[in-house]
Protein backbone atom coordinates (compact mmCIF):
# COMPACT_ATOMS: atom_id res chain seq x y z
CA UNK A 1 0.00 0.00 0.00
CA UNK A 2 1.33 3.28 -0.78
CA UNK A 3 -0.16 6.99 -1.90
CA UNK A 4 1.38 10.35 -2.66
CA UNK A 5 0.24 13.75 -3.68
CA UNK A 6 1.00 17.51 -3.93
CA UNK A 7 -1.58 19.33 -1.70
CA UNK A 8 -2.52 22.97 -1.61
CA UNK A 9 -3.54 22.62 2.15
CA UNK A 10 -2.12 22.53 5.28
CA UNK A 11 -0.72 18.89 5.65
CA UNK A 12 -1.77 16.44 8.87
CA UNK A 13 1.05 14.15 10.13
CA UNK A 14 -1.19 12.03 12.43
CA UNK A 15 -3.56 11.53 9.73
CA UNK A 16 -1.10 9.81 7.30
CA UNK A 17 0.12 8.10 10.26
CA UNK A 18 -3.30 6.50 10.61
CA UNK A 19 -3.23 5.85 6.90
CA UNK A 20 -0.28 3.73 7.23
CA UNK A 21 -1.63 1.45 11.05
CA UNK A 22 -2.59 -1.74 10.90
CA UNK A 23 -2.16 -4.92 13.15
CA UNK A 24 0.88 -6.40 10.80
CA UNK A 25 2.93 -3.34 11.71
CA UNK A 26 5.39 -3.29 14.63
CA UNK A 27 6.56 0.30 13.71
CA UNK A 28 5.63 3.41 12.25
CA UNK A 29 8.02 6.37 11.15
CA UNK A 30 7.00 9.65 10.17
CA UNK A 31 9.13 12.55 8.85
CA UNK A 32 7.68 16.07 9.11
CA UNK A 33 10.15 18.42 6.91
CA UNK A 34 8.87 22.43 8.34
CA UNK A 35 9.60 25.97 7.41
CA UNK A 36 12.37 27.15 9.43
CA UNK A 37 12.55 30.90 10.72
CA UNK A 38 16.85 31.15 10.10
CA UNK A 39 18.31 30.08 6.88
CA UNK A 40 21.93 30.60 5.71
CA UNK A 41 21.96 33.08 9.20
CA UNK A 42 18.74 35.27 7.23
CA UNK A 43 15.46 35.51 9.10
CA UNK A 44 12.84 33.21 7.05
CA UNK A 45 9.25 34.88 7.05
CA UNK A 46 7.94 32.33 4.29
CA UNK A 47 8.68 30.08 2.02
CA UNK A 48 6.89 29.41 -1.61
CA UNK A 49 6.85 26.08 -3.16
CA UNK A 50 5.92 25.09 -6.22
CA UNK A 51 6.02 22.35 -8.75
CA UNK A 52 5.98 21.08 -12.14
CA UNK A 53 3.26 19.00 -11.04
CA UNK A 54 2.18 16.07 -12.58
CA UNK A 55 5.94 15.11 -12.84
CA UNK A 56 6.12 15.51 -9.01
CA UNK A 57 3.61 13.31 -8.60
CA UNK A 58 5.27 10.65 -10.99
CA UNK A 59 8.25 11.04 -9.62
CA UNK A 60 7.37 10.78 -6.08
CA UNK A 61 5.29 7.54 -6.78
CA UNK A 62 8.34 6.08 -8.46
CA UNK A 63 9.98 6.77 -5.13
CA UNK A 64 7.45 5.07 -3.16
CA UNK A 65 7.90 1.90 -5.81
CA UNK A 66 11.25 1.52 -5.10
CA UNK A 67 10.92 1.92 -1.25
CA UNK A 68 8.12 -1.02 -1.44
CA UNK A 69 10.10 -2.65 -3.73
CA UNK A 70 13.11 -2.66 -1.18
CA UNK A 71 11.07 -3.82 1.61
CA UNK A 72 7.77 -5.24 0.67
CA UNK A 73 5.92 -5.10 3.61
CA UNK A 74 5.92 -1.37 3.50
CA UNK A 75 2.99 0.47 3.90
CA UNK A 76 4.20 4.41 2.74
CA UNK A 77 2.18 7.75 1.92
CA UNK A 78 3.86 11.20 1.23
CA UNK A 79 2.94 14.70 0.68
CA UNK A 80 4.12 17.43 0.01
CA UNK A 81 2.40 20.81 -0.03
CA UNK A 82 2.59 23.78 -2.78
CA UNK A 83 2.06 27.31 -2.30
CA UNK A 84 3.20 30.12 0.24
CA UNK A 85 3.97 28.14 3.63
CA UNK A 86 4.74 30.31 6.82
CA UNK A 87 7.22 29.67 9.44
CA UNK A 88 6.41 26.50 11.38
CA UNK A 89 4.00 25.12 8.93
CA UNK A 90 4.98 21.35 7.61
CA UNK A 91 6.27 21.39 3.97
CA UNK A 92 6.19 17.12 3.57
CA UNK A 93 5.03 15.09 5.63
CA UNK A 94 6.22 11.22 5.15
CA UNK A 95 4.38 8.38 7.01
CA UNK A 96 5.93 4.59 6.93
CA UNK A 97 5.08 1.20 8.38
CA UNK A 98 6.64 -1.71 8.48
CA UNK A 99 6.63 -4.95 10.55
CA UNK A 100 10.25 -3.99 11.50
CA UNK A 101 11.52 -0.82 13.02
CA UNK A 102 14.93 -1.04 11.01
CA UNK A 103 13.12 -1.64 7.90
CA UNK A 104 10.55 1.51 8.59
CA UNK A 105 13.65 3.80 9.44
CA UNK A 106 15.54 3.33 6.46
CA UNK A 107 12.52 3.70 4.32
CA UNK A 108 11.63 6.97 5.85
CA UNK A 109 15.46 8.51 5.63
CA UNK A 110 15.98 7.15 2.05
CA UNK A 111 12.16 8.63 0.69
CA UNK A 112 13.18 12.27 2.14
CA UNK A 113 16.59 11.69 0.44
CA UNK A 114 15.45 10.80 -2.72
CA UNK A 115 12.54 13.31 -2.78
CA UNK A 116 15.25 16.31 -2.43
CA UNK A 117 17.85 14.68 -5.23
CA UNK A 118 14.89 14.05 -7.46
CA UNK A 119 11.25 15.58 -7.42
CA UNK A 120 10.49 18.60 -9.27
CA UNK A 121 10.14 21.06 -6.36
CA UNK A 122 11.37 24.46 -6.25
CA UNK A 123 11.16 26.45 -2.96
CA UNK A 124 11.47 30.26 -2.38
CA UNK A 125 12.52 31.43 0.80
CA UNK A 126 10.38 35.35 1.90
CA UNK A 127 13.58 37.28 3.81
CA UNK A 128 12.01 39.68 6.54
CA UNK A 129 13.76 42.63 4.67
CA UNK A 130 11.08 41.72 1.44
CA UNK A 131 13.18 39.99 -0.64
CA UNK A 132 13.04 36.69 -2.21
CA UNK A 133 15.21 34.43 -3.39
CA UNK A 134 15.20 30.56 -5.09
CA UNK A 135 16.85 28.05 -3.15
CA UNK A 136 19.23 26.11 -5.34
CA UNK A 137 21.20 23.67 -2.39
CA UNK A 138 24.60 23.70 -3.29
CA UNK A 139 24.21 24.04 -6.74
CA UNK A 140 26.77 25.70 -8.98
CA UNK A 141 25.92 29.24 -11.18
CA UNK A 142 26.75 28.20 -14.46
CA UNK A 143 26.47 31.58 -16.90
CA UNK A 144 25.60 31.11 -20.13
CA UNK B 1 11.49 21.30 -35.89
CA UNK B 2 10.06 23.68 -33.39
CA UNK B 3 9.60 22.99 -29.33
CA UNK B 4 8.19 24.07 -26.42
CA UNK B 5 10.07 24.03 -23.23
CA UNK B 6 8.42 24.42 -19.91
CA UNK B 7 10.71 26.38 -17.79
CA UNK B 8 10.11 26.58 -13.63
CA UNK B 9 11.73 28.56 -10.78
CA UNK B 10 14.65 30.89 -11.38
CA UNK B 11 14.63 30.01 -15.41
CA UNK B 12 10.68 31.05 -15.54
CA UNK B 13 12.10 34.28 -14.07
CA UNK B 14 15.14 34.78 -15.87
CA UNK B 15 12.69 34.41 -19.38
CA UNK B 16 9.99 36.60 -18.02
CA UNK B 17 7.32 33.19 -18.78
CA UNK B 18 6.83 29.73 -18.00
CA UNK B 19 6.98 28.31 -21.43
CA UNK B 20 9.82 29.14 -24.18
CA UNK B 21 9.63 28.20 -28.01
CA UNK B 22 12.97 26.76 -29.56
CA UNK B 23 14.48 25.55 -32.98
CA UNK B 24 16.49 22.95 -32.99
CA UNK B 25 17.67 20.70 -36.63
CA UNK B 26 15.84 16.85 -36.71
CA UNK B 27 17.72 14.58 -34.33
CA UNK B 28 18.52 16.94 -31.71
CA UNK B 29 19.23 16.02 -28.88
CA UNK B 30 18.35 17.13 -24.84
CA UNK B 31 21.68 19.07 -25.21
CA UNK B 32 20.74 21.31 -28.01
CA UNK B 33 17.65 21.96 -26.51
CA UNK B 34 18.62 23.25 -23.17
CA UNK B 35 21.56 25.17 -25.18
CA UNK B 36 18.52 26.89 -27.00
CA UNK B 37 16.95 27.99 -24.77
CA UNK B 38 19.87 29.79 -22.67
CA UNK B 39 20.50 31.12 -26.14
CA UNK B 40 17.72 32.72 -25.43
CA UNK B 41 18.86 34.41 -22.09
CA UNK B 42 22.06 35.28 -22.59
CA UNK B 43 23.94 37.09 -20.05
CA UNK B 44 21.76 35.55 -17.33
CA UNK B 45 23.40 33.77 -14.07
CA UNK B 46 21.48 30.64 -13.61
CA UNK B 47 22.07 27.16 -12.04
CA UNK B 48 23.14 24.10 -14.15
CA UNK B 49 19.88 22.39 -14.85
CA UNK B 50 18.83 19.07 -16.21
CA UNK B 51 15.91 18.58 -18.89
CA UNK B 52 12.83 15.87 -18.63
CA UNK B 53 11.10 14.68 -21.21
CA UNK B 54 7.83 13.19 -20.82
CA UNK B 55 8.17 13.81 -17.31
CA UNK B 56 11.15 11.46 -17.09
CA UNK B 57 14.52 12.98 -16.29
CA UNK B 58 16.27 12.37 -19.56
CA UNK B 59 19.86 12.18 -20.35
CA UNK B 60 22.40 15.12 -22.48
CA UNK B 61 22.55 12.75 -25.24
CA UNK B 62 18.95 11.75 -25.85
CA UNK B 63 17.32 12.42 -29.03
CA UNK B 64 14.27 14.78 -28.69
CA UNK B 65 10.67 14.17 -31.30
CA UNK B 66 8.03 16.99 -32.47
CA UNK B 67 5.29 16.67 -29.61
CA UNK B 68 7.52 15.31 -26.62
CA UNK B 69 6.63 17.47 -22.89
CA UNK B 70 9.94 18.92 -22.55
CA UNK B 71 10.84 20.80 -19.20
CA UNK B 72 14.09 22.50 -18.03
CA UNK B 73 14.61 21.26 -14.31
CA UNK B 74 16.97 23.57 -12.13
CA UNK B 75 17.99 22.62 -9.03
CA UNK B 76 15.12 20.67 -7.10
CA UNK B 77 14.25 22.08 -3.48
CA UNK B 78 11.53 19.74 -2.09
CA UNK B 79 11.20 18.97 1.12
CA UNK C 1 14.76 20.39 25.46
CA UNK C 2 13.51 17.35 26.50
CA UNK C 3 11.18 14.70 28.27
CA UNK C 4 10.72 11.68 29.29
CA UNK C 5 8.22 9.72 31.13
CA UNK C 6 6.14 6.15 31.76
CA UNK C 7 2.80 6.20 31.45
CA UNK C 8 -0.02 4.06 31.82
CA UNK C 9 -2.67 5.95 29.18
CA UNK C 10 -3.05 5.64 24.90
CA UNK C 11 0.07 7.74 23.51
CA UNK C 12 -0.40 10.30 20.96
CA UNK C 13 2.20 10.74 18.64
CA UNK C 14 0.73 13.97 17.43
CA UNK C 15 0.43 15.50 20.71
CA UNK C 16 4.44 14.65 21.15
CA UNK C 17 5.03 16.08 17.98
CA UNK C 18 3.51 19.37 18.47
CA UNK C 19 6.18 19.35 22.02
CA UNK C 20 8.53 19.40 19.96
CA UNK C 21 7.68 21.79 17.18
CA UNK C 22 9.20 25.22 17.17
CA UNK C 23 9.93 27.56 14.47
CA UNK C 24 13.57 26.87 14.19
CA UNK C 25 12.77 23.15 13.29
CA UNK C 26 13.74 22.48 10.14
CA UNK C 27 12.62 18.43 10.59
CA UNK C 28 10.26 16.66 13.22
CA UNK C 29 10.94 12.94 13.44
CA UNK C 30 8.70 10.44 14.90
CA UNK C 31 8.90 6.76 15.90
CA UNK C 32 5.97 5.22 17.13
CA UNK C 33 6.41 0.95 18.72
CA UNK C 34 3.04 -0.89 17.55
CA UNK C 35 1.94 -3.71 18.32
CA UNK C 36 1.85 -6.32 15.75
CA UNK C 37 0.00 -9.53 15.73
CA UNK C 38 2.33 -11.75 14.86
CA UNK C 39 5.70 -12.59 16.43
CA UNK C 40 7.77 -15.30 15.37
CA UNK C 41 4.92 -17.08 13.20
CA UNK C 42 2.82 -16.43 16.29
CA UNK C 43 -0.81 -14.69 16.49
CA UNK C 44 -0.31 -12.25 19.25
CA UNK C 45 -4.10 -10.80 21.24
CA UNK C 46 -2.04 -8.49 23.32
CA UNK C 47 1.21 -7.11 25.10
CA UNK C 48 1.81 -7.12 28.53
CA UNK C 49 4.49 -4.40 29.26
CA UNK C 50 6.37 -3.93 32.90
CA UNK C 51 9.15 -1.91 33.99
CA UNK C 52 11.40 -1.06 36.77
CA UNK C 53 9.64 2.37 36.94
CA UNK C 54 11.92 4.45 38.26
CA UNK C 55 15.11 3.17 37.04
CA UNK C 56 13.71 3.31 33.60
CA UNK C 57 12.73 6.72 33.52
CA UNK C 58 16.53 7.71 34.52
CA UNK C 59 17.63 5.20 31.64
CA UNK C 60 15.24 7.21 29.24
CA UNK C 61 16.72 10.61 30.89
CA UNK C 62 20.20 9.72 30.32
CA UNK C 63 19.51 8.80 26.44
CA UNK C 64 18.17 12.07 25.62
CA UNK C 65 20.86 13.77 27.56
CA UNK C 66 23.23 12.29 25.49
CA UNK C 67 21.31 12.21 22.23
CA UNK C 68 21.47 16.07 23.07
CA UNK C 69 24.89 16.33 23.84
CA UNK C 70 25.78 14.97 20.34
CA UNK C 71 23.21 17.56 18.81
CA UNK C 72 22.75 20.70 20.96
CA UNK C 73 19.95 22.06 19.18
CA UNK C 74 17.49 18.79 19.35
CA UNK C 75 14.59 18.91 21.10
CA UNK C 76 13.30 15.83 21.96
CA UNK C 77 10.76 13.59 23.61
CA UNK C 78 9.87 10.22 24.43
CA UNK C 79 6.79 8.20 26.38
CA UNK C 80 7.11 4.66 26.66
CA UNK C 81 3.34 2.72 28.20
CA UNK C 82 3.76 0.62 30.87
CA UNK C 83 0.11 -2.46 31.34
CA UNK C 84 -1.82 -4.27 28.54
CA UNK C 85 -1.62 -3.36 25.24
CA UNK C 86 -3.70 -4.44 22.42
CA UNK C 87 -2.26 -5.46 18.40
CA UNK C 88 -2.05 -1.77 17.14
CA UNK C 89 -1.86 0.31 20.12
CA UNK C 90 1.32 2.23 20.26
CA UNK C 91 3.56 1.36 23.23
CA UNK C 92 6.51 3.64 22.73
CA UNK C 93 6.81 7.20 20.67
CA UNK C 94 9.65 9.42 20.56
CA UNK C 95 9.62 12.59 19.22
CA UNK C 96 12.69 14.87 17.73
CA UNK C 97 12.76 18.45 15.97
CA UNK C 98 16.33 19.57 14.60
CA UNK C 99 17.00 22.59 12.41
CA UNK C 100 18.55 19.72 10.27
CA UNK C 101 16.94 16.44 9.03
CA UNK C 102 20.06 14.28 9.06
CA UNK C 103 20.18 15.30 12.91
CA UNK C 104 17.01 14.42 13.26
CA UNK C 105 16.58 11.14 11.66
CA UNK C 106 19.70 10.41 13.41
CA UNK C 107 18.93 10.90 16.91
CA UNK C 108 15.60 9.07 16.02
CA UNK C 109 17.39 6.02 15.42
CA UNK C 110 19.56 6.10 18.08
CA UNK C 111 17.55 6.72 20.76
CA UNK C 112 15.17 4.07 20.13
CA UNK C 113 18.41 1.04 19.69
CA UNK C 114 19.52 2.88 23.15
CA UNK C 115 16.24 2.19 24.54
CA UNK C 116 16.07 -1.12 23.26
CA UNK C 117 19.50 -1.95 25.01
CA UNK C 118 19.42 -0.39 27.84
CA UNK C 119 16.08 0.50 29.70
CA UNK C 120 14.70 -1.56 31.77
CA UNK C 121 11.26 -2.84 30.61
CA UNK C 122 9.88 -6.06 29.51
CA UNK C 123 7.35 -7.38 27.51
CA UNK C 124 4.97 -10.78 28.12
CA UNK C 125 3.09 -11.61 24.89
CA UNK C 126 -0.36 -13.11 25.40
CA UNK C 127 -1.19 -15.85 22.30
CA UNK C 128 -4.16 -16.81 21.15
CA UNK C 129 -4.12 -19.87 22.50
CA UNK C 130 -3.68 -18.26 26.56
CA UNK C 131 -0.23 -18.54 26.66
CA UNK C 132 2.17 -16.23 27.51
CA UNK C 133 5.74 -15.64 27.43
CA UNK C 134 8.09 -13.18 28.37
CA UNK C 135 10.25 -12.24 25.42
CA UNK C 136 13.96 -11.89 25.92
CA UNK C 137 15.02 -10.69 22.22
CA UNK C 138 17.79 -12.64 21.63
CA UNK C 139 19.16 -13.76 25.08
CA UNK C 140 21.12 -17.07 26.06
CA UNK C 141 19.21 -18.76 28.58
CA UNK C 142 21.34 -20.15 31.11
CA UNK C 143 20.78 -22.55 33.78
CA UNK C 144 20.86 -22.09 37.15
CA UNK D 1 25.13 -8.51 55.42
CA UNK D 2 21.46 -9.15 54.21
CA UNK D 3 20.12 -6.89 51.38
CA UNK D 4 16.79 -6.90 49.52
CA UNK D 5 17.27 -7.42 45.34
CA UNK D 6 14.59 -6.47 43.23
CA UNK D 7 13.37 -9.01 40.91
CA UNK D 8 11.83 -8.45 37.31
CA UNK D 9 10.18 -10.31 34.49
CA UNK D 10 11.07 -14.13 34.49
CA UNK D 11 12.86 -13.89 37.73
CA UNK D 12 10.35 -12.37 39.47
CA UNK D 13 8.16 -15.37 38.01
CA UNK D 14 10.44 -18.21 38.81
CA UNK D 15 11.32 -16.34 42.23
CA UNK D 16 7.81 -16.30 42.73
CA UNK D 17 8.27 -12.73 43.88
CA UNK D 18 9.70 -9.80 43.40
CA UNK D 19 11.94 -9.43 45.73
CA UNK D 20 14.50 -11.83 47.57
CA UNK D 21 16.61 -11.38 50.26
CA UNK D 22 19.70 -12.91 50.50
CA UNK D 23 23.07 -13.21 52.48
CA UNK D 24 26.56 -12.15 51.51
CA UNK D 25 30.01 -11.31 53.16
CA UNK D 26 31.21 -8.00 53.39
CA UNK D 27 33.00 -7.15 50.57
CA UNK D 28 30.85 -8.83 48.19
CA UNK D 29 30.35 -7.78 44.88
CA UNK D 30 27.44 -7.63 42.49
CA UNK D 31 28.46 -11.05 40.74
CA UNK D 32 28.06 -12.68 44.65
CA UNK D 33 24.87 -11.21 45.10
CA UNK D 34 23.64 -12.65 41.48
CA UNK D 35 24.82 -15.79 42.74
CA UNK D 36 22.98 -15.90 45.76
CA UNK D 37 20.19 -14.98 43.95
CA UNK D 38 20.05 -17.51 41.18
CA UNK D 39 20.89 -20.25 44.27
CA UNK D 40 17.58 -19.68 45.67
CA UNK D 41 15.96 -20.74 42.47
CA UNK D 42 17.87 -24.09 41.85
CA UNK D 43 16.95 -25.87 38.21
CA UNK D 44 15.00 -22.95 37.16
CA UNK D 45 15.84 -21.66 33.46
CA UNK D 46 16.52 -18.36 33.28
CA UNK D 47 18.08 -15.61 30.43
CA UNK D 48 21.52 -14.25 31.50
CA UNK D 49 20.71 -10.88 33.72
CA UNK D 50 22.42 -7.64 34.38
CA UNK D 51 22.97 -6.36 37.92
CA UNK D 52 21.75 -2.11 38.82
CA UNK D 53 23.35 -0.63 41.58
CA UNK D 54 21.31 1.86 42.95
CA UNK D 55 19.06 2.75 39.56
CA UNK D 56 22.43 2.43 37.06
CA UNK D 57 23.51 -0.63 35.50
CA UNK D 58 27.05 -2.17 37.46
CA UNK D 59 29.67 -4.30 36.32
CA UNK D 60 29.88 -7.84 37.96
CA UNK D 61 33.17 -6.68 40.44
CA UNK D 62 31.44 -3.69 41.84
CA UNK D 63 31.39 -3.54 45.54
CA UNK D 64 27.67 -3.50 47.18
CA UNK D 65 27.23 -1.94 50.34
CA UNK D 66 24.41 -2.03 52.53
CA UNK D 67 21.40 0.55 51.85
CA UNK D 68 22.07 0.07 48.26
CA UNK D 69 18.96 -0.40 45.96
CA UNK D 70 19.92 -3.76 43.94
CA UNK D 71 18.14 -4.67 41.23
CA UNK D 72 18.02 -8.19 38.75
CA UNK D 73 17.56 -6.80 35.46
CA UNK D 74 16.89 -9.66 32.83
CA UNK D 75 17.79 -8.92 29.20
CA UNK D 76 15.12 -6.21 28.20
CA UNK D 77 12.72 -5.60 25.80
CA UNK D 78 11.43 -2.44 25.51
CA UNK D 79 10.22 -0.17 22.88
Amino acid sequence: MRRSALVERALDAARLEAEVAHGGAGAIAVFVGTVRDVNDGRPVTAIEYSAYGPMAERELERILEEACASAPALRAVVEHRIGLLAVGEASVVIAVSHPHRAEALRAVETIIEELKQRVPIWKREHYVDGTREWVHAGSSQVTC
Amino acid sequence: MELDVLLFASYADAFGARQARVSVSAGATVSDVLQAVLAQMPGKQLPRAAVAVNQAYAPADARVNPGDEIAVIPPVAGG
